[in-house]
């Protein structure tokens, strides 16, 4: 799963963050031209987390994710074809449909699904560690949330009961900044990562637009989850560059954040950092970058198009999920 | 009379309410901004000591409301979709519903939860469900049910000034239909429901975001098979208006029960159970349910669609009411 | 056949699935304790691996045991008093009775949630809820309501191995009752109820606890009145067994329903929907819901024996019903 | 309230933990004469804390309580008489035996009620602070939970909200080395009071079983909180002399703690090691402690015999809660 050469391993990072900036570009152009049925939560300015993260488990690992999951999705390892089809509400989608944009699933890719309820996939994620535990095969559960919902408390109870039965737990608070449109320092009291500190689970602030500052905290939390030790709660530092929600102009009547504050953290994004990187460490020269981008928005967008091709679900394919149907 | 939408009929409840009682306050999430637009400006014009951003926390806010209540304030607390009602449950159920009953009346609980349910816009499985019955089944609390703007606006005000709970529950996909709102303190009182449409051959009661597919459904009726059709907006979901509806069964002898909620935990049981006892005698064809199968509300435009009742499926049981004959 | 306290049933039932399927896990708070008895010794015989006391963290341990179903164990989740399902509302509701509809059955969760309920022992407002259908109305999980020690074995043996969730409530009061339970893999399906007693003239539907006051008001009727009255026992609140309640009241034409659960929270609701539809043309009389009043129990006793229904409740709705002529 | 003068203020105290004392040590015989319609759970050994902690405040600032309620109720000024019959179940009870024992509650005096959901008195707890806030009257909010009830995760959320807020909130968590009968190492993760240092709440830690101690802490907090400053996190130190629940023998089969552990603890008992204090400190000599404690003794049994003679209420009061019901 992760390729031994640094450079390779280099290479695929930013490889899984241009291919989560595609294809959430592309959505974002679909929802404006009114393509998309429901609601969407983009990602972007936020790569770096997921690909950092997901970057270090392999597939018999678990995660859970949020209402902004396309991300998680993807780095760890679902098909953006079977996306798009998702988000278009199509019945090759990866939840035939059923689902959409906010409960994008791949079971077979240890992807428990994105969450519509905000903290939803924190107990779920620490039930995936009790099984990973149980297994006794390393495996380990993952849960991104945001910083909105460090207020849920669900999250003390799962850092209690992962300190007491040393759950292999890698609890990944994005903190965006933003709590839809609640800056968080109106809803977050002191410190996310420090929360952990007094359940004796330990609490890592990590730069959350750094993707190798990212898979490093990672790695570090996976050895002590797989060694036994159990939890480690990360907090990364990033910015949302898109809305809360897109189309979010049309209903709110008042600006929740200074444009200078998204410029500031466009100069900071994720992506074009991390390619600059690179070209300065030589490991690709701007015309490799370009022709990385230029060949991942080619298929992304290929495999977007082809997914608006495909057809709704069918009524009467509810009928298999009524309780009693096999 | 005033023509408004629905939503503007909510913010104007508010706005009047907290004008003319300094002791009423709001919390919840995001009230400030104000995704639906119902506490839009609230904000800005009481302050933020009387309406208060919350943190994602609704275990918390639901119970705080009950305390602040408690201790003497009429709160209005915001669960934004009604599936958050469940992250609350345990406030709503446990405390606010049975404290009048546990402390003999020493604690009457002025407090509006307010929420929007119901599917149409392809929120998917968990921001579409239409819970009043699960919080009408726990005895002890308020379920309001509006369907125009005009009892929008009244009920919401009655139970803001109500001393006991209220579950103020707003039809998501109605928010932006206009209606005429009396001019005026308009207020509706609990537990009345209306005849929205007179007629004599069949009773259709139709709940919250149903009632208009029935007055279209009665439109289609009267014009293309001549049956004059009786709609009855229940208006509360608990209590049950049982005079109203048994009035208009004792008429039309005839009864659908159309309710945007999964048949299991729709209003069929409860108005069923109540005609099928206090008005069989007057019944001459079997009740039948118009409502969404046991599923939570899918993804895919065409399966929502299929879901959700609409004038389609009403005239078709209340053809099929017509041609009973006992 | 062995005599057996239901309680010893339900551990019995516990033990042998556990024994069957190493995958089979139990987790709530204070199993190794066991203040029911249901769990007692499984702590000892089968490890605290499997075994787990978990803090006082419903909402927690609720979603854990979603998280660790969807990755493949069979979960037994004890939330002790029915009321805590309250607490716990949010994994049920949101997250375990829809995961299988949003991920297009890619998710399916073999997991079992175990409360007691029900009144009778002055434990008062907060621990004698009947909460069956709160948890029905969500439509994806099966609603077991055992009123034997035998079917509360075999009902909950299948409960562990079905694939889908299960919410198994048994009566608080019951518990010591004795009853016969068949020796062997005794398995009782989810979804067919049983008839307890044959009769030709009033059909009584008695659900959970109701079960054995059916019965003795039966004894009294036939004694005293000459009435036949067929005992219905649904034994699954959610899916009802349609076929067998149509079936009784196709023969009686009268039908009582007698459910511990508050009046607008009972099963009168959804079983006179059900009858009052497709069993109409063979209702010779009003349906009678005999239930507990719409309020939380009180903790005196004469008002707790005054709210909860007897024999003689039951055998006065039946005659009440014989004495209806249409 | 409090009295100037520091020995009757310490003589009060004194008084304060016997009259708890002699009651519990009543209800406990009542239990075991089989005189008390349900369970009770006692606060023998834990009188220190809520005698310390309502000391210091009048009857206009709030308090929530727990399971194990009669202590908070009778520190903060509630009747003993109105106690007894309230746990008798009488319709004299201080909430005319709806509640019984859980429920103990007197909104004249600030107590907003014991209650039987493990946390529930956070939130509740939380809204009367905001209350207390807006009142702009220096009033506060108590919450008194055990250790068990910091596994909840709402006292997170509060913890979180009551920072933000600055709400004149005092958590009171009395360790007692117990959930039910999981001990705390086996459930509470770290330290109690270090959870509330990330969310800028101090979190102090006290001798539970040294009144003075616990008054002096409270006090420290309440000139935080009547101050504006915001809340304070108290943890204190104690121990349960009784079990969870009186009677627990009968369905326990294995011993959960030491007979020597139970019995250092009595030689730390809160009331015999203040009367100790003031006699070494010449405030009562040995004679006037004895007669304080034979007064006390003399009056709570007067009490409660006289609470066990009053009537159980009627059915037919019941009606007075139902909705709608003025
Ligand atoms: C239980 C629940 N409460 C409220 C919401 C509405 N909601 C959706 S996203 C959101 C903000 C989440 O903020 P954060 O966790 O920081 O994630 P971000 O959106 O920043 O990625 C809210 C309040 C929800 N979906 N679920
Ligand atoms: C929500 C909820 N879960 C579980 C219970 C059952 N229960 C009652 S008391 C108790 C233990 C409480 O421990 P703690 O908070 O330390 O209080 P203590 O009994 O020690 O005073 C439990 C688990 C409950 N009443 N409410
Ligand atoms: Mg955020
Ligand atoms: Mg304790």
């Amino acid at each position: 799963m992760i390729p031994n050469d640094p450079a390779a391993r280099s290479i695929d990072l930013l490889r899984g963050m241009l291919t989560i900036r595609k294809a959430e570009e592309r959505l974002a152009r679909d929802f404006k031209a009114g393509a998309l049925p429901g609601p969407v939560h983009l990602y972007i300015g936020q790569e770096a987390v997921a690909v950092g993260v997901c970057a270090q488990l392999d597939a018999r690992d678990w995660i859970t994710s949020t209402h902004r999951g396309h991300g998680h999705f993807l780095a760890k390892g679902g098909d953006p074809r079977a996306m798009f089809a998702e988000v278009y509400g199509r019945s090759t989608g990866i939840c035939g449909g059923f689902g959409g944009s906010m409960h994008v699933a791949d079971v077979s890719k240890g992807i428990l699904g994105a969450n519509g309820i905000v903290g939803g996939g924190i107990a779920l994620a620490s039930g995936a560690a009790l099984a990973a535990q149980l297994d006794g095969a390393q495996r380990v559960g993952v849960c991104f949330f945001g910083d909105g919902a460090a207020a849920q408390g669900v999250l003390s109870e799962a850092l209690n009961l992962a300190a007491l039965w040393k759950l292999p737990l890698l609890l990944v608070c994005e903190n965006n900044g933003f709590s839809e449109f609640s800056p968080s320092s109106g809803v977050i009291a002191g410190s996310i990562a420090g929360r952990a500190e007094p359940f004796g689970v330990p609490g890592r602030q990590v730069d959350g637009n750094d993707v190798e500052a990212v898979a490093e905290a990672t790695a570090e939390a996976l050895e002590r989850a797989r060694g036994g030790a159990g939890a480690t709660l990360i907090e990364a530092a990033t910015y949302r560059i898109h809305g809360h929600v897109e189309g979010e102009h049309a209903f709110l009547k008042t600006q929740y954040r200074a444009d200078e504050e998204i410029e500031r953290w466009r100069g900071r994004d994720p992506v074009a950092r991390f390619a600059a990187t690179l070209v300065e460490r030589g490991t690709l020269d701007a015309a490799a970058v370009e022709a990385l981008a230029g060949e991942i928005e080619a298929a992304v967008e290929a495999a977007a198009d082809s997914a608006a091709e495909d057809p709704y679900p069918e009524p009467a394919e509810l009928d298999r999920h009524l309780l009693g149907a096999a | 009379m005033t023509r408004k939408r629905m939503i503007h009929a909510i913010n104007d409840a508010l706005a009047e309410e907290m004008e003319r009682d300094e002791r009423v306050i709001l919390i919840g999430e995001d009230v400030g901004a104000s995704i639906f637009g119902d506490t839009r400006g609230l904000l800005a014009r009481f302050g933020p000591r009387r309406v208060r951003d919350t943190p994602i926390s609704e275990a918390l806010i639901g119970g705080m409301a009950v305390g602040a209540a408690a201790a003497g304030y009429r709160v209005v607390c915001h669960l934004m979709y009604a599936n958050f009602v469940y992250t609350a449950f345990d406030a709503i159920a446990n405390q606010a519903a049975r404290l009048r009953l546990m402390t003999n009346g020493q604690i009457r609980l002025p407090v509006t939860f307010i929420a929007a349910g119901g599917g149409g816009r392809s929120n998917a499985g968990q921001h579409s469900d239409y819970p009043h019955t699960a919080v009408a089944g726990l005895g002890g609390i308020y379920v309001a049910t509006p369907a125009t703007a005009g009892d929008a606006k009244g009920l919401l005000k009655t139970s803001i000034r109500a001393d006991d709970p209220v579950f103020f529950l707003q039809p998501t996909s109605r928010g932006g239909e206009m209606g005429e709102v009396p001019d005026g303190d308009h207020t509706v009182p609990l537990g009345k429901g209306r005849v929205a449409r007179e007629g004599g051959d069949v009773t259709v009661v139709a709940v919250g975001a149903m009632l208009r597919p029935a007055l279209r459904a009665a439109e289609t009726l009267a014009q293309e098979d001549g049956i004059e059709v009786e709609v009855v907006d229940p208006r509360t979901a608990f209590p049950l208006d049982e005079t109203l509806i048994l009035r208009s069964v004792g008429k039309t002898g005839r009864l659908i029960v159309v309710d945007e909620a999964r048949r299991a935990g729709s209003l069929a049981g409860p108005i069923a159970a109540l005609v099928a006892e206090k008005g069989f005698a007057t019944l001459r064809a079997p009740i039948i349910p118009v409502t969404t199968r046991n599923l939570a509300i899918a993804y895919a435009p065409p399966l929502e669609k299929a879901m959700i009742p609409g004038p389609a499926d009403i005239a078709a049981a209340v053809r099929r009411s017509k041609e009973t004959t006992t």
